[in-house]
């Protein structure tokens, strides 16, 4: 009993953290700073805890397993979480439902917690569902505007309907094989039609979680119409939660069908990063166009997951802790911005280096690492996602994929020839930021240098298997 | 002698130009370091010699192997030859001239010098680097700098200019890149360390794919035709210090990738594709002369010469012959420092007149006897004149080039010898019209170059001279690591 | 033996000049760099001289034969086993010939410069450039590898350019120089690839290895040479041939004798340096060098002599109508060097065959001196006229009698009126001619008849013709360095014609005797004498005759007086044609398809997104059909096409 | 007729299916959006428990995953109702078209 | 014909006759309602099936919560009678080209498929059986699924409080 305490540690943390909250609300409450604060601070400590005293092991029948790497993984999220609470004060002080959002957000995470642990797809299913619809009512949390609801129902019916898909295709999996655990799965599985079509249909459901082409069209909406504090758990918490299962599924549920569905990532992959690069190259909204640029970021994590072995999971596991620092970075810089002046355009951002240095820095910084230039993190990231991929030889998919990077690198130079270069009569006026947003930024900054030059966390990762 | 210092030494300059405040300083602080960088660049070479002198047959001298990503077995593997020295060497030339030139920069000058290091920083690194993927780290790194330099501190079309070299020369990182996987994965142990890629071999059919990505990759950076659009706008955009590191540093990361990584490990495909190369590269080297000659701007002119110099340089590489790959070492030294000093004159010009159309100028050479003479010698060492650098590389290509006795080659090299007539033509064109001719009206107040203005061009002369004077101690240095480049494609049937 | 210092020194003292006064010259020697100049090239000559003496006299013969010595010796640039450009110093009868020739009238410019050129703002400049020159041109001279003598070959061109261009602030000396210098860079890359021709076939870039390979009938290098064939021509005569561009652009050969007049735009006493004695001849120093090469290949030497009578009968019949007093004597430096030319191309090698070697260079040797002399003559009227043009000119003899006379002596000496030097070559050049073809002696017969007249047509136009119209303000002839270097010269062209010069000089080394036939001198005297009257009576007295001949054949005149219209046909060539058909195309190029085609990537991929944009239609319901179709698209292709 | 099995049950379902599908697609109302939701739903509850029916009833996998299905419906049709009524205050419609305020 | 067939068929054709109908008719109140006969005839097909316990959540929670619900949501929103807009032809089209593609691949591939059956011994869904599995903690127990779907349902409660009872605020502004 005791173990399994220890085995569901981060779990339960996170349900603790939730009823604490919960109890916060029904008593008398809190203001939002002193709540911030705390808030602030359980993050860290829940990063914190996620470091020591992890064990691996099974449970509830297997249907919920963890080992090192996936501590590691979570610690990613917590870390997300936490970089979260940091860089979004500005919005979280003049929100109204502070505690409810973390409350929201931390059942998403918890939810995210069990699905990368889940080891049957049932639990699958509704850890999904758990870190899927809590989302969808935290991005109606601007309340009183009107994208964000739009945001919060595209969501949701979105999600509906892949949800929907995702069980039809499990059904056809369980009809099939009599299974729903990933343990027993592999040994039924021998790639016949039916099988390969609720793969098709399983595959889907993740590519919708993960915004890939075609599947992709609901992002770009929900992340503009979000606050930008959801938009970041989304584009980066929820993106690399689903990542990480994703591989799970792929190379371990799925491993007799890799054939398959290393064309279907394939392709896809080719579809995600050229369209998520075509969109993002016009948009104004920055966080629009950030939304394109994950889109096509995610198309480059395919890359990686297509390789298919050890190198392909330590290298997307890896680039997604370097996307948490990148884009929530540009996402913090953004959301500054957003809510102190209001404004989201690109062309608005110009001249912003004549006031505020710092935020140009950081965004210029995260906007290098996520196209991929040294000697920010994303650059190793990058690299190893399309060397993991390399692994098939297939030239034709890495160059497309390499070619795509100069794609990402004009409309990311857009932003910094906007805060640069260009010349503005009335720029952003200079704003001072909160001494957490600020703390936020340093240690993203720092994340994005220090993690692609000290080779040893990329060794450290390869080292959880 | 510690290679590190070669990196280090820019990356503490770097942080240490950050850290200040007053403009003042970080000049000095940038001075400092690039003076410093220089002279552990002469000691390196002096370092160099003694060593080989003294015996050491080592391929690669100084190595140093730090393990980095150990579960892709890539190493921080540092180390020289003749080859890095000479280019470390250029680079130290360079560096110094384009901080000294650089010199009344008032428009954000922490962030202008910072990049200008941050730039070195990746030429240095990537000339010590003997593992494929630092190489490659190196290379990247040395890009965005360009780009904010242009941008920032452009002047013209710079925003598209910028835009249009960071597109590019990614493009050609990226196909770089995939040629390096593909040596990496298709060898037969896993490694991104050149030494043992070149020690185990790669088999022919890998060298045929991943020949071409290498050498296009590298290409984009030197120049190759059709893949220099960017050369021109991105060199006349620049800022005099941009564009002197530019054309005489940057262009020849991808020169030297092409000989060291291209040709050295892939003979067979260099082979494969030596024709080809050959028949661009003599394109670009006339196609580019005669572009030049119709150029108004000095930057522009100056940066389609460079096309056509650069040409000579792949050139050179794709004759695969002892000789002509020595020519093309000696060629990107002496482009390196001819066409960073250009742009130092023609900068020094332009902050004076306020123009870079030839045609609005006129009898310099009344008001700035020194920066006209100066313009003098570096239209000179352009066209080839004996006793200056450019000479002596152009004639060694040319021998190298004539080793081959079927009509393909000696064609090339013929289309490669005329272009040096259309070279003096654009050169005494510029010299002409801007230098000599009656003083125009209003240029009688112009003044000469000042101390730093001319230290920088007297550094640069001095490089130039004493490869034209004395070739003999290029040639011996790169000589025999040629020859070695040259005796494994040889060793391919 | 050789005093290796003392010839090393030859070259380098003037090079020493060159560095000492083009760095410090304008801040320190601003009024003494003239006599620095000086000091350094007399020491040169003091030394070239002691050489010749040395090299006649002591210890250049073996066995009767003048023998090829290498003193120096030093690889400068290796390129592979056995082929690199080596320094050094060759001593043979040319080369010593040459220096002396060389420093003497050097010497002599540089010491008539010191009042020509006074007040000069680039006086130390100018001195500087005259040491560049002097340096080059005798390391050309001095070569002992054909690509050393490249490399001098091109300095020498670059301080021809720096010299014309001395004036740079007027247009049309800067336009001379830049056609000077392209002009002759065009043929150096003729000769370059010969070099590279003829380095492929012998292996070597030294000058004696490569003369022996390539003459020696058993050697395969020799056959290899001969055997391949190229358009016809075996590839050593296509090496020679373009060697012999080189050697024609540099010595303004008929078609790429343009720059020569063009180059007058320099200061004069530079036109009698480099265009007249020295530079302009390196093409024939050039032949000569390689001769026992040259003499292999039968098409090669043709080509040299027709090239070279050609030249030389078309100079002198532009001279004739031309009435700038230094391009008339451009034209007629062109003409005498097309005869050097012919001659050696109508020479055999070795003994009694090769008098028309001995005969070029003889005439070489002559030529430097009267032309010099001319030119210098030339400079003092221009000077005190201040004018170029012969109609300004008239009637000088008084003022200037010292010119007066030295002209006079060089115009006979040019003319071929015995006993002057001019004479003695010419005689030795049409005898060779006489006796290998027939057809070059006779146009050789006409072109100096055609020499005496517009020589002497010069003459008169100066020194009589009209009164003078004197607006000089300062006195008559200069200063004694002016005076002294006619003087000089003057003696030189009145006697050297007695220097047996066979003895020293010949295609082998052996010793030719000077052989002159009375009854074969009667016809060029005769003719020579027949183009000065004809002179003379045209112009003695101011008159019309001269207007109304050109006025009767109008036409022809113009053809002439425009130069054969040459100029024109190489503007023609190098505007419509190259720039506006080679380089404008280029440029539109690259402008228009090669940065077109990166610019409509970026346009085209714009474009391409603007026009999905309607998928992200913002509808939900849109989104999730687009899903649906994915997942039946994937399905239908894995399932059904894919499998 | 034939006598109702596996096959017939799973017609149903997958018709049900894309009848769903189709209302998804088609309805403009968000309310009527979300009932074709529960269709979908419905459907794949019916294959669940048919496929636990007839191929795997040695475990109840199909039934609970039936049960929390339908729990999961339960939570996502409250959160989309209250979200489809905060649309409606801001919008005071609830017609699909217009909330198509974010596109391109 | 056994009479078990024949109210099988009936039930299939209940159900997917007023699905179609609930997806089709331009009344919203009425497609409520047909909504709920479609998912009335499906807890008919659980009976059938034998599942009763099934059928009966069926009923309780969709018939009878949300149903209802959006019965609610629809008097909250709409003027009952009011007709929906009518929907376009092509956007009509395309939703039945895809729908009817779906189901062919779908359709195809089931029936292609022979479907293996355990042999394994019968475990009876029984409502012991169920509650007892439901809250095992070791083998064949949902203890863990039933925690997380509980937390959601708690999650989707605060978040549904939050949307919709907002608007106090929105009034003070």
């Amino acid at each position: 009993m005791n173990e399994m305490l220890i085995i569901m540690k981060s779990e339960l943390l996170i349900t603790i953290i939730i009823f604490l909250l919960l109890f916060i609300k029904l008593g008398k409450g809190m203001t939002n700073d002193s709540l911030l604060i705390l808030v602030q601070f359980l993050m860290l400590l829940n990063f914190i805890a996620g470091f020591f005293f992890n064990l691996p092991g099974n449970l509830f029948d297997g249907m919920y397993h963890t080992g090192p790497l996936i501590a590691f993984q979570k610690n990613i999220l917590n870390l997300g979480v936490y970089l979260i609470s940091l860089l979004f004060a500005d919005w979280f002080r003049k929100s109204e439902h502070l505690t409810e959002f973390f409350i929201l957000l931390l059942s998403a995470l918890l939810g995210m917690f069990l699905m990368i642990s889940s080891g049957n797809l049932l639990m699958f299913f509704l850890s999904l569902e758990l870190a899927t619809i809590p989302v969808a009512a935290l991005a109606n949390f601007d309340l009183d505007k009107k994208k964000s609801s739009e945001a919060a129902m595209k969501f949701i019916l979105s999600s509906a309907f892949s949800s929907g898909i995702l069980l039809f295709g499990i059904s056809m999996v369980y009809g099939a094989t009599g299974t729903l655990s990933f343990e027993l799965l592999p040994a039924q599985l021998n790639g016949n039609p039916l099988q390969v079509l609720a793969f098709v249909f399983l595959f889907a459901a993740f590519a919708f979680k993960l915004s890939i082409v075609p599947f992709h069209l609901w992002t770009a909406d929900v992340y503009e119409g979000s606050p930008v504090a959801v938009t970041a758990f989304l584009s980066v918490i929820s993106k690399g939660s689903v990542s990480f299962i994703f591989l799970t599924a792929l190379y371990k549920v799925f491993q007799p069908m890799n054939e398959l569905w290393y064309n279907m990532v394939m392709i896809l992959s080719i579809a995600t990063m050229i369209t998520g690069n075509l969109f993002a190259l016009r948009q104004q909204n920055i966080k629009r166009f950030l939304a394109f640029s994950s889109i096509a970021q995610l198309g480059f994590i395919l890359v990686g997951i297509s390789s298919n072995a050890l190198e392909g999971t330590s290298s997307v596991v890896y680039f997604v802790l370097i996307y948490v620092f990148s884009n929530l970075a540009a996402f913090g810089v953004t959301s500054v911005i957003s809510s102190r002046v209001g404004k989201e355009n690109i062309d608005e951002y110009r001249g912003l280096y004549q006031t505020n240095p710092f935020l140009c820095w950081v965004m210029a910084l995260a906007l290098f690492s996520l196209a991929g230039i040294p000697p920010t993190a994303g650059f190793f990231g990058k690299l190893f996602l399309l060397t993991a991929g390399a692994s098939k030889a297939n030239y034709t998919f890495i160059i497309i994929a390499a070619l795509n990077m100069i794609l990402s690198l004009y409309y990311y130079l857009k932003v910094i020839r906007a805060m640069f270069m260009e010349k503005n009569e009335k720029p952003i006026e200079k704003i001072r930021l909160y001494p957490s947003v600020k703390l936020g930024m340093v240690i993203c900054a720092i994340g994005i240098i220090l993690t692609g030059l000290l080779s040893w966390v990329f060794d450290y990762i390869q080292s959880l298997h | 002698m510690n290679l590190l210092l070669l990196i280090l030494i820019p990356l503490f300059t770097a942080i240490a130009v950050l850290l200040m405040r007053n403009p003042q300083h970080i000049k000095w602080v940038a001075l400092t370091g690039a003076t410093t960088q220089f002279i552990t660049a002469l000691w390196l070479l002096l370092a160099y010699q003694n060593e080989r002198a003294a015996g050491n047959h080592f391929q690669m001298l100084f190595e140093q192997r730090y393990n980095l990503f150990t579960s892709w077995h890539i190493s921080f593997h540092l180390g020289v030859d003749g080859i890095s020295t000479a280019m470390i060497l250029l680079t130290a030339f360079v560096v110094i001239a384009g901080v000294l030139v650089s010199w009344k920069m008032t428009k954000m000058t922490k962030e202008f010098y910072f990049l200008l290091i941050l730039l070195s920083l990746g030429a240095y690194g990537f000339f010590i680097s003997l593992d494929l993927f630092i190489l490659f780290f190196f290379l990247e790194i040395a890009v965005i700098p360009k780009y904010l330099l242009i941008g920032i501190w452009g002047s013209g079309n710079k925003e598209y200019s910028a835009n249009k070299l960071a597109l590019m020369l990614m493009g050609g990182s990226a196909l770089v890149l995939v040629g390096l996987l593909g040596l990496y994965f298709n060898s037969p142990e896993r490694t991104f360390d050149l030494i043992r890629l070149s020690e185990i071999g790669i088999s022919t059919e890998t060298q045929k794919i991943c020949f071409p990505l290498l050498f296009i990759g590298f290409g984009v950076f030197t120049a190759l035709f059709p893949f220099h659009t960017w050369v021109p706008d991105g060199h006349s955009s620049a800022p005099t210090a941009g564009s002197m590191f530019l054309a005489g540093i940057s262009m020849k990361l991808g020169g030297y990738g092409c000989l060291r990584v291209a040709t050295y490990l892939m003979p067979a495909g260099a082979k494969e594709y030596a024709n080809i190369i050959i028949v661009l590269s003599s394109i670009a080297i006339l196609y580019g002369a005669f572009t030049t000659l119709m150029q108004k701007d000095l930057k522009y002119m100056n940066a389609y010469s460079s096309v056509s110099h650069c040409g000579f340089v792949l050139l050179g590489i794709s004759m695969l012959t002892k000789t002509s790959m020595t020519g093309a070492v000696m060629q990107m030294i002496s482009h390196g420092l001819m066409t960073a000093l250009f742009f130092a004159v023609i900068g020094m010009i332009y902050e004076r007149t306020h123009t870079r159309q030839i045609n609005e100028m006129s009898g310099l050479l009344k008001v700035m006897p020194f920066i006209s003479t100066i313009f003098f010698i570096v239209g000179f060492c352009s066209l080839g004149l004996p006793g200056l650098s450019g000479f002596v590389a152009e004639m060694t290509i040319f021998m190298g080039s004539w080793e081959h006795p079927d009509a393909f080659h000696r064609i090339a090299t013929i289309v490669a010898c005329l272009s040096i007539v259309v070279t003096a033509v654009y050169i005494l064109r510029a010299i002409g019209k801007t230098a000599m001719g009656p003083l125009k009206e209003g240029y009688a107040n112009l003044t000469d170059a000042s101390w730093n203005e001319k230290l920088a061009a007297v550094i640069l002369v001095a490089g130039i001279i004493a490869i034209g004077c004395a070739p003999f101690w290029l040639n011996n240095l790169v000589g025999p690591d040629t020859q070695l480049i040259m005796q494994k494609i040889l060793l391919t049937q | 033996m050789p005093n290796v210092t003392y010839i090393t020194l030859i070259p380098l003292l003037p090079m020493a000049g060159f560095i000492m006064l083009g760095i410090f010259g304008r801040k320190y020697f601003k009024n003494t760099s003239g006599i620095i100049g000086t000091v350094l090239l007399l020491i040169s000559t003091m030394l070239a001289i002691h050489t010749a003496y040395g090299y006649f006299f002591e210890y250049g013969k073996l066995d009767g034969i003048y023998q090829k010595m290498i003193p120096l010796h030093y690889t400068w640039l290796e390129f592979s086993k056995g082929v690199s450009i080596d320094m050094g110093i060759i001593l043979d009868p040319i080369s010593v010939m040459m220096l002396v020739v060389v420093t003497f009238v050097s010497l002599m410019v540089h010491i008539y410069s010191l009042s020509y050129m006074k007040g000069e703002e680039r006086f130390p400049t100018y001195y500087a450039f005259l040491g560049l020159f002097s340096f080059s041109m005798l390391g050309l001279v001095l070569s002992s590898n054909i690509f050393q003598i490249y490399i001098f070959w091109e300095l020498v061109g670059v301080s021809s350019f720096l010299l014309i261009g001395y004036y740079y602030n007027k247009p049309n000396a800067v336009a001379a120089c830049k056609k000077a210098f392209i002009v002759t860079r065009f043929a150096d890359v003729g000769f370059l690839i010969g070099i590279l021709i003829l380095s492929f076939y012998a292996g070597t870039l030294d000058f004696n290895l490569l003369i022996q390979k390539l003459t020696s009938p058993e050697a395969s290098e020799f056959k290899n040479a001969v055997t391949t064939s190229f358009l016809g021509l075996s590839g050593l005569t296509w090496g020679l041939i373009l060697v012999f561009i080189g050697g024609a652009g540099k010595s303004a050969m008929f078609p790429l004798h343009i720059w020569l007049p063009d180059a007058m735009e320099g200061p004069t006493p530079v036109s009698a340096l480099i265009h007249a004695a020295t530079m302009v001849v390196a093409g024939v120093f050039l032949v000569a060098r390689l001769f026992p090469v040259f003499s292999m290949s039968t098409t090669a030497l043709n080509l040299i002599s027709y090239v070279g009578i050609i030249s030389a009968l078309i100079a002198a019949i532009i001279a004739c109508t031309q009435t700038d007093i230094k391009r008339i004597l451009a034209f007629s430096t062109m003409s005498q060097i097309g005869f050097m030319m012919f001659a050696l191309g109508v020479s055999g090698f070795g003994g009694e065959n090769g008098i028309g070697f001995t005969a070029s260079l003889f005439h070489l040797f002559t030529h430097a001196l009267f032309k010099a002399l001319l030119f210098l003559c030339a400079g003092t009227v221009i000077h005190y006229i201040h004018s170029n043009e012969v109609k300004d000119m008239g009637g000088l003899r008084k003022y200037l009698p010292i010119t007066h006379i030295s002209f006079l002596i060089a115009c006979l000496s040019i003319a071929g009126i015995p006993p002057f030097s001019g004479f003695f070559s010419k005689e030795e050049i049409l005898l060779a001619a006489f006796q290998h073809n027939i057809i070059i002696y006779f146009a050789a017969l006409i072109t100096s008849g055609l020499t005496a007249f517009y020589i002497f047509r010069l003459y008169f136009h100066i020194f009589w013709n009209k009164p003078a119209i004197v607006k000089s303000d300062h006195k008559r002839e200069g200063g004694l360095s002016m005076i002294l270097p006619l003087i000089l010269l003057s003696i030189g062209a009145a006697v050297a014609g007695f220097i047996p010069f066979g003895h020293f000089v010949s295609s082998d080394g052996s010793t030719l005797e000077n052989t002159l036939h009375i009854e074969f001198s009667i016809a060029p005297v005769i003719l020579g004498l027949t183009g000065i009257f004809a002179a003379m009576w045209l112009y003695l007295k101011q008159n019309n005759r001269p207007q109304k001949i050109a006025a009767s054949m109008s036409v022809l005149y113009n053809i002439v007086y425009r130069k054969f219209y040459i100029d024109e046909l190489y503007l023609f060539v190098t505007k419509k044609i190259l720039f506006k058909l080679v380089g404008r195309p280029a440029a539109w190029f690259d402008k228009n398809i090669v940065d077109g085609l990166v610019n409509l990537t970026g346009n085209a991929t714009e474009y391409i997104s603007n026009k999905i944009k309607v998928v992200q239609s913002g509808k939900v319901q849109q989104y999730a059909m687009y899903f649906l179709f994915g997942i039946i698209g994937l399905a239908v292709l894995f399932i059904y096409i894919w499998k | 007729m034939i006598q109702p099995g596996l096959y017939q049950i799973l017609f149903i379902s997958t018709a049900l299916f894309f009848i769903g599908i189709y209302g998804f697609f088609t309805r403009r109302n968000l309310i009527t959006i979300l009932m074709s939701v529960e269709l979908v739903l419905n459907s794949v509850n019916l294959n669940f428990i048919a496929f636990n029916k007839y191929l795997w009833p040695n475990r109840l996998d199909g039934v609970f995953f039936t049960i929390f299905i339908i729990a999961i419906a339960a939570a996502e049709a409250a959160t989309a109702i209250a979200i489809i009524i905060n649309l409606y205050r801001s919008h005071q419609s609830i017609d699909v078209e217009n909330a198509e305020e974010m596109k391109y | 014909m056994e009479g078990s067939t024949i109210i099988f068929y009936m039930l299939a054709l209940l159900s997917l006759l007023s699905a179609v109908l609930a997806v089709t008719t331009r009344q919203i109140f009425r497609a409520a309602i047909y909504l709920l006969f479609s998912l009335i005839g499906i807890a008919g097909l659980y009976f059938w099936l034998q599942y009763e316990f099934i059928a009966a959540v069926q009923i309780v929670i969709y018939v009878g919560g949300i149903v209802v619900l959006i019965i609610f949501s629809i008097f909250l929103t709409q003027a009952t009678g009011e007709k929906l807009p009518k929907q376009k032809y092509g956007s009509q089209l395309f939703a039945v080209l895809a729908a009817f593609c779906g189901f062919t691949v779908t359709v195809l591939q089931l029936f292609k498929y022979s479907f293996k059956q355990t042999d394994l011994p019968h475990v009876e869904p029984t409502v012991s059986n169920i509650g007892n599995m439901m809250l095992g903690l070791t083998e064949n127990g949902y203890a863990l699924p039933f925690e997380v779907v509980s937390i959601l349902l708690l999650a989707a409660m605060v978040g549904c409080i939050v949307i919709a009872l907002k608007n106090k605020s929105l009034k003070k502004v």
